[in-house]
């Protein structure tokens, strides 16, 4: 990796990019820096052992189920008539979404470096799901920290993490608040080990789950080349925190040929519609107050996007120009799930619609027939069922 | 540090300083002037006053519910700043410190911040989420000295020796000693610990420690003070006493009353 | 194959056996017969199809995500103390079970056979679903037959089946009269592919179904060299009609050294205590009146394998003494999920909990630590949440 | 095939023959006996007396319901078997045929089967799930033909020639001619369709052709008398007279006014 290398990933103290743009770093209380730095150490010893990288593919082939295959949307193709599209099938992994491959990767890392207690936080419960599910096959104990709208909202993931053995904390809110109180819980319990679900929080947490999930993007490239013969032309992802997104483009983010679109919830697009600040842990874009006093944005119908920050890669990625970055409102994600529904028989869920909203609706068309766009399709649809009938249930009918 | 830090901390009377944090404009401006006068006429060397911001990641539940009223009531750090210099022009002696998080700070931005504190008056500053890895604590830390005025470092149960030394050699004012992991005003501060932790820093810097979180009571504030360290912090349990006395007419004397019991003990 | 072998299939009647003894044959109304025969020509052509066998391979693998892995159950193995516990991830196929892969395979046929529309029946729903996407998929309209008390506990297979475009019929009770109506509704359309969701019904459905679930064993058998240098000693699995079962055993038929247990939900357990009839297009074991005019049989938690009969194929491998039959009660099936949850982190469907309770509670415990089991954990849990929060809802608080 | 039968169709009075399809035992074994002897003294020439089974794969809802009325009362092969000798002691010349599924008849056995409704006087049996790529159908076809008792078979609009030169090949008492692709008792017949269904099988064989399925009212049996077979199949229409009508007191002889309207068009 030279210098200029985009993966050069964060310097030591956390930060993507220099001066006083860069973004990251760990702007967290003094009670968790010892915490964090031992983290990163513990991460870059963990890296350099062909063992634990041994286990950790083991557990992601036999457990998790990976590689997740790339398939072609053959009827969502014939249908837009433009682009050829490409599905990460990344909803058939064990629990359901991509999150599963970082929870496995970071309870791996803490019994490594023997930590006996779990603490995450989450926002579809996705993550709060797969960390149980990881937890309970390895034995630890997991508090997970969610806000109550969302517990309302992706019920079926409550319920599972609750069979596992996990022991969840409700906060009045969405995902920000459960970030927020995950930190003080981790806060009141430093030896834990927190398992962060997305490439957000401090230094090295960014830094770790895009390791984890860059797994992702060294599949779509051996995948494609086996397949199409070639590497996609463009990448898109959803971006709540950012980590499907991140390690779907990791592997591809000096090759600025491929075309790159994250795509956020409308009501909480950072990237469009944010400023730099500091936040929960990290310099980042984020929506909030002039002031800085307070963090803003509405409520997405997908719960793992509704972040009004994100993770600071990709802050550093759109400063960079290497990356582009959109956003899709709940009506465009409902109809892009329609779509796929009915063409590939796939029931989504629905943060990935954002992404299969940009593609359907603003890339795929005007593109040649031999432009291959691969979209990030990162969770199953089970979750979002109660929200999906009581938006556009009469669709059906 | 300023002059005025060393002056209260040189000072023997009281033994041990009473260190109290406020929410800023919490619960009003006008009310929570009112409260702080009581205060420094009962006996607190240092105020902190406290500015609001939505994701506060160390505040347990009593401050935090105080954050979002002020923060649905629409004060914002300039009206903490005005605050702070409605004190001053009330006090000249009391130690005025502006505590919150770096989220405000970065946006308003740091230099300005530092510029218009010093004019109010105020002392010294603590960015609860600025650890000396912040690129933007660098900044302020910086920005602070070069106008005479402290960063105040935070020491907690979970730093080890060599972030102490890192930690003690670039604190200035007072170093704030953590004495429990955890958000403000849950777990209790254990007597022997604290008194360890208060070795453990003076073993290394002449700088003032003054101790925090847990105190809940007078007696707690004694057992705090006995350890050694130079000020007890006392925070969620006076925002508490406001918040479950704030409709009640006689709050501000009957607060002063509140505060001069634990100032009382520390004399 | 030799004449001998248990692979052998049915004769070109149906019959698995031979003489009075013989299982399976047709018995359906002459309307459907054309049909029968015509599916049977349909069958025999497309397996001798390089390109349709390399088209149904193809979507096991980019579809589905076949393989589904064979994972070592190394918390339930510790726990038990006995023999080596191997899962066969099936739940981790498109859909969330195995169904998906006959589903696949029989509309791929329907497809060739220049079929235009589909009929299915369903017990737990995961039929209806995974055929439903498969039609969405190839753009076939579809009629699901479902029985009410099913489409009441595993509701959102029937939401995920609509939104793929589905039309749902329901009709009073369980998969049984489902089964009946399907029939009815193919008779009505005898044009229509019927897509039989197990390997039962009239001839050629035993054998169609076997056939394309037969990728299962085969699967166990290069997974269990590659990771376990050896094929397990013993192959234990649900059996509702038994698709999955026979799927994971069919390979090994004729590997007598290799234990095979098939295992029902013991309120309907037509193995263990029914006797040979005909009903339902086929002859087999079921559970009946004496004089053969009601098909009998309680509620069983599994909805899946609430079934009073049972495919011929397995009453042929019974009365060989090929394969031994068991059954296992809603409270060992909710054991069994208790503990696998817990252990493993894996949230399965009950179906399969009737095979688990047979591991758990009857098989590995006493046996050698190098004799390895593999268990078919045929579907996932979402599903069924309802159910067992009903039931032992109070046991995870 | 039954002298009955033969004497029934080389009968040309009426032209065509009314057969009419009766659940056995429904909604009682005397209701029932009572309601056959109103068909017979009203023209019907041929009963189809149906025996239950539960899972009946070719019954349209309205014959269901009966099956279902006559299982849950508990009624059997043996009470259906019983009310065909009844019958035969009420009337010799009426062709009885007992029509149903295979179930019942491979537990009974079959070759009992055949020996208890000769003795009881059918002249004939139709397994409506019993094609002859069926075993047991084998066994019982040679059971009847061995008793000089009739297998009625069915053709369907599905039956394609080849299938259908076997069927006639086995055939014997008459070809049960299917109108529809369906379960009994919904889509009604095409006339045309019927018409060239009936020449197709004529082509083939002298075996009489009764032709049923989806015939309403007296009208429909009228055009289906038309495409030139030898008997009307009527099922599903008197099953839901009966029902419709089964708690009214003169249900047995307004009966038989609906079974002379039919009766009455095909003379
Ligand atoms: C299915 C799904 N997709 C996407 C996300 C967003 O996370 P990220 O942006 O980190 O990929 C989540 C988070 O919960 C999720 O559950
Ligand atoms: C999860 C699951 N397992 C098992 C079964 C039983 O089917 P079979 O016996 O054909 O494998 C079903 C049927 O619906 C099912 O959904």
């Amino acid at each position: 990796m030279t210098k200029n290398s985009l993966k050069t990933g964060p310097d030591e103290l956390g930060y993507y990019g220099e001066g006083t743009s860069a973004m990251g770093g760990m702007a967290v209380g003094e009670t968790l820096m010892p915490a964090l730095h031992e983290l990163n150490q513990g991460f870059e010893e963990a890296i350099k052992d062909k063992e634990f990288l041994d286990e950790f593919a083991y557990y992601c082939k036999h457990y998790i189920g990976r590689p997740s295959p790339l398939y072609f949307a053959e009827n969502l193709t014939r249908e837009l008539g433009g682009a050829r599209i490409l599905f990460k099938q990344e909803h058939l992994n064990h629990t359901g979404s991509h999150k599963i491959t970082n929870s496995l990767f970071q309870v791996l890392l803490a019994k490594r470096m023997g930590k006996k207690s779990l603490i995450c936080e989450s926002g579809a419960g996705q993550h709060y799901s797969a960390t149980a599910a990881v937890a309970a096959k390895f034995g630890m104990p997991l508090i997970g920290v969610m806000g109550e709208v969302d517990i309302a909202r992706v019920n079926q993931n409550i319920i599972k993490a609750k069979h596992y053995g996990a022991k969840l904390k409700a906060v009045p809110g969405t995902l920000k608040e459960a970030i927020t109180d995950a930190i003080k819980t981790w806060t009141t319990n430093p030896e834990f080990a927190y398992i962060c679900g997305s490439v957000v929080s401090a230094h090295p947490f960014p830094k770790i789950v895009a390791f984890a999930q860059s797994i992702i993007g060294r599949e779509i490239r051996e995948q494609s080349l086996e397949q199409e013969g070639k590497i996609p032309d463009m990448i898109v992802g959803c971006v709540g925190g950012g980590s499907n997104f991140a390690g779907a483009i990791y592997d591809f983010l000096d090759e600025p040929n491929i075309s790159k679109i994250g795509v956020e919830a409308s009501e909480t697009a950072a990237l469009s519609n944010g400023t730099p600040g500091i936040m929960q842990g990290m310099k980042t874009y984020m929506l909030q107050t002039d002031d800085g006093a307070k963090s803003l944005g509405g409520m997405s119908l997908g719960a793992g996007i509704t972040y009004f920050s994100v993770g600071p890669l990709h802050s550093y990625l759109k400063d960079q120009k290497a990356v582009t970055y959109s956003s899709a409102t709940d009506q465009e994600m409902l109809e892009a799930y329609k779509i796929i529904a009915r063409t590939e028989g796939i029931c989504s869920a629905l943060e990935p619609m954002a992404a299969a909203a940009e593609v359907i609706f603003r890339q795929a068309k005007d593109k040649p027939k031999d432009y291959t766009i691969c979209l990030s399709l990162c969770g199953r649809g089970e979750k979002d069922l109660d929200t999906i009938q009581e938006h556009i249930g009469k669709d059906f009918e | 540090m300023s002059k005025r830090f060393k002056k209260i901390f040189d000072n023997n009377n009281p033994k041990t300083k009473l260190v109290s944090y406020f929410v800023g404009c919490y619960p009003s401006p006008d009310q929570s002037f009112e409260l702080i006068k009581q205060a420094i006429d009962n006996g607190v060397s240092i105020l902190e006053i406290g500015y609001c911001t939505s994701e506060a990641s160390a505040e347990g539940p009593v401050i935090k519910a105080a954050h979002d009223h002020v923060l649905r009531s629409g004060y914002t750090l300039n009206d903490t700043i005005n605050l702070v210099k409605k004190i001053r022009d009330y006090n000249k002696e009391v130690g005025i410190l502006l505590m919150g998080y770096i989220a405000n700070l970065y946006k308003y931005p740091i230099n300005k911040f530092v510029n218009d504190i010093k004019k109010a008056g105020a002392d010294a500053v603590l960015v609860v989420d600025a650890p000396h890895e912040l690129k933007e604590e660098n900044e302020l830390r910086d920005a602070l000295n070069d106008n005479g005025l402290s960063l105040i470092k935070l020491a907690a149960p979970t730093t080890d020796q060599k972030r102490l030394e890192d930690i003690v050699k670039i604190s200035s004012g007072f170093i704030y000693q953590v004495n429990v992991s955890g958000v403000t005003g849950v777990k209790s501060a254990n007597e022997i610990d604290v008194a360890n932790f208060v070795k453990r820093i003076k073993n290394l810097t002449n700088i003032p420690v003054c101790s925090g979180f847990g105190i809940k009571n007078p007696e707690d504030a004694k057992k705090v003070a006995n350890s050694g360290c130079n000020g007890v912090i006392v925070g969620s349990t006076f925002v508490k006493y406001i918040q479950d006395n704030i409709n009640a007419p006689d709050l501000t004397q009957s607060f002063g009353k509140q505060v001069q019991s634990f100032s009382e003990v520390l004399k």
